[in-house]
């Protein structure tokens, strides 16, 4: 792998943007499904879910039915999600405390959790938190999420902007939680991390999987 | 006549001690018990440890009093905001400790404080830098940390509506913290947009009971404002 | 759509299974879940354990459960009630065993169930009977003993609202166990007073939230009978 | 002691009434407490608190601030005691869940919690959930309101119908919690437990010491 070799196989694709990252992963939810989205691009989730299927956002600071943004004439003051941006609570949503909304995290009662990622491992460790320099490490919920939710997926590019995989064999970055990833989608793929590694369920358009390899750490595989 | 409603900042604020452990609620921007702040400021407890999710925002409220220099230590989730600037300058510089702990350990080592449990196991951080130290233990064939209660000496609230009992009401996600810390801490002391007659709340929507409360101060200061 | 509402009986009771944890709330006459009761006697499913504050009054609701043969076990705080002849006569007669329990522990215990948190210490029952067998462990200078989460594999639920999401709000005194229960069990079916049309209950007041909720079925029985 | 030595006790005084027991107990309240009352004797007590001095009522199946008995025109069908009974909600009283409730017993939040009882010893200990014969022993939850309250107080008759002396130097019923009871009020008597055991703080009108002292099993002091 290298800043080349990366550069050629983008070239060579039409990589997923932010918003189709989010969009691909929001088809993939199922109705009824509760769901925590974290900072970055999970943020965008919420807007790809089809208006006709209901799906239950959960934000940490206990709000259980997050709507989307408010415009500027209808916004609540007192009701922002865990990236601090005002949202609104749809029909049928609730509030509570932060031990509350913890314990429905903790307690396994969240379907999904669809977090950021600085890295993932084929073991399905992910590290999202803090780098190897970071003076001011912060976890926020990351780790109460990734212990707690039935499902991890994680939304993140597939490289640095050096051309660095961050789909790896395994994390070098402190970890936020040990093998709790359970599908990756990134800018250049879509993957399950199942007891053999990554599986590849889905490429960009244009991309190969053999140039997907390419710029992967991890070994992948294709899926049965 | 019970009465927790007192008239001034004066009053809300005596009695805290140099080296507390004050409790400070609130999540971003919302909810934040500045008026409090600004009272602890002007009463002089120095050589503090807060417990708050965040590290401060701008130069008001806990950022204040963190800038001039009544923080020891800061126990949070989340210091890296959108502008910790004058707690990141302070550590930086070594003139403040950080502790960082998992956002969901935080608000459930509150909640045992208040209810009476030294301890509970937690999934949370097996594995992970921030368990490191921890004593761990398997149980039914997984493995999970200790965490003891985390007591506050003080807590300052922000609360929507309250009564001479010292019962609350919060608004929307401005609940955040605050039922746990005031259950946790020695001494319960709030800031309320509404002071409302006894017997006006729904008691079926009470969300912190006034057994948890000590003062009440009437602090109608609007919106707040998302910086 | 997500619909939780179910329109028969059969349907709210199916997949219980023989051996079933099973956790029934209600204090006194209060808030029993007895059309449910009754559903699961149709049912069919045996040798349950019945997790309840109390062992039954008269011959119906768990009294009736465990007159027609189906509890091979109670756990519960206060099984000497009024009226537990049901109760009594199985018991004096070997056919039910009975595991008491402090009212607080049980509580705490599906509360860490529901919270994720797999055991936890507490001062409760140190030094009694109750004790007997259990780890204890000193923190700050005082003894406490370990209990374990308390996990139900169904969890039987009066509620006094009800909407097609399982948001739930409960009356005055009925709400007692069921927000813990609800959380603590595999598969949470309700009985409900009143359905409502969704976003008729006011998001402060929720004090269950659909999340914890699988089934609901309409029983608009009225007010409860204290015997 | 012997029924005969305390028949004669009970003769040569004016023991105080159940109704007695709670007044005297009610009294010494200050305002502003948060007290549990549990069955028994002390299920009275509230009926003895002065109208003008607010002192808020804890009931552990998730009342806090509960009032009297309605009248029969006026009964909330889901409103009950501890003790099963029909009760009213005070103007500032609310609900919470048995977890929330317990979390404020066990938490240390209750000023007092008054407790009937089997038998209480010199030293706190105190046993008043089962006996030794009970085939179905109901601990309810005395254990977590013995454990968790700031004080205990018990409200119960100083000797069995038999006349044995249920204030005894160590308690033979299966406790309910250790060294945990702070003062006892009963038909003869009120004591304080101090380091030094009990010590009478007032007594029953026409009842001496002495008198006292020939129907209890633990030695008796007089406050300084």
């Amino acid at each position: 792998m290298s800043t080349k070799a990366a550069a050629e196989t983008l070239a060579a694709c039409k990589p997923w943007t932010r918003e189709e990252i989010a969009a691909r992963a929001a088809r993939d939810i199922p109705e009824g499904w509760y769901v925590n989205v974290g900072i970055g691009i999970p943020v965008l989730l919420p807007n790809y879910i089809p208006p006709e299927r209901e799906v239950i956002i959960q934000s940490e600071n206990g709000i259980l039915g997050m709507g989307p943004s408010p415009p500027d004439d209808k916004i609540n003051r007192w009701l922002i999600n865990a990236s601090k941006k005002y949202v609104t609570l749809v029909p049928g949503g609730s509030y509570v405390h932060h031990a509350d909304s913890f314990a429905m995290i903790r307690g396994g009662h969240l379907d999904l959790c669809v977090l950021g990622s600085f890295q993932v491992a084929e073991n399905g460790d992910f590290a999202n938190w803090t780098s190897a320099g970071d003076d001011m490490p912060s976890v926020g919920g990351a780790m109460d999420l990734a212990a707690g939710a039935k499902a991890i997926w994680l939304l993140m590019d597939h490289t640095t902007k050096n051309g660095d995989s961050k789909v790896m064999r395994r994390c070098t970055y402190p970890l936020t939680a040990v093998g709790a990833a359970k599908r990756v989608y990134t800018n250049l793929a879509v993957l399950d991390i199942t007891d053999n590694g990554f599986a590849v369920r889905d490429l960009a358009p244009g991309l190969t999987f053999e140039a997907l390899q390419d710029v992967t750490d991890a070994p992948l595989h294709l899926t049965n | 006549m019970i009465n927790k409603i007192v008239q001034s900042m004066a009053e809300a604020t005596a009695d805290i001690r140099d080296n507390a452990v004050v409790l400070i609620g609130g999540f971003g921007s919302i909810g934040q018990p500045n008026a409090l702040i600004e009272g602890l400021i002007e009463q002089g407890a120095k050589d503090l440890t807060v417990v708050a999710n965040n590290a401060g925002v701008g130069h008001t409220g806990l950022a204040r009093l963190m800038e001039v220099g009544r923080v020891r230590k800061i126990i949070c989730s989340y210091p890296r905001t959108s502008d910790p600037v004058v707690f990141a300058e302070l550590y930086r510089a070594g003139k403040i400790e950080l502790e960082v702990m998992p956002q969901g350990t935080m608000a459930e080592r509150m909640r045992a404080a208040g209810a009476g449990i030294p301890a509970f196991y937690t999934p949370t951080s097996v594995g992970t830098k921030l368990a490191e130290g921890k004593e761990a233990r398997d149980f039914h064939g997984r493995t999970y940390v200790l965490e003891e209660a985390l007591f506050g000496d003080v807590a300052l609230v922000e609360a929507w509506q309250a009564d001479r009992w010292g019962n609350l009401t919060y608004r929307s996600s401005a609940r955040n913290f605050y039922p746990v810390m005031a259950m946790a801490a020695k001494l319960t002391i709030v800031q309320a947009q509404h002071i409302v007659e006894l017997g006006a709340l729904d008691p079926e929507q009470v969300a912190t009971p006034g057994i948890f409360v000590d003062r009440v101060v009437h602090v109608p200061y609007g919106e707040p404002v998302v910086t």
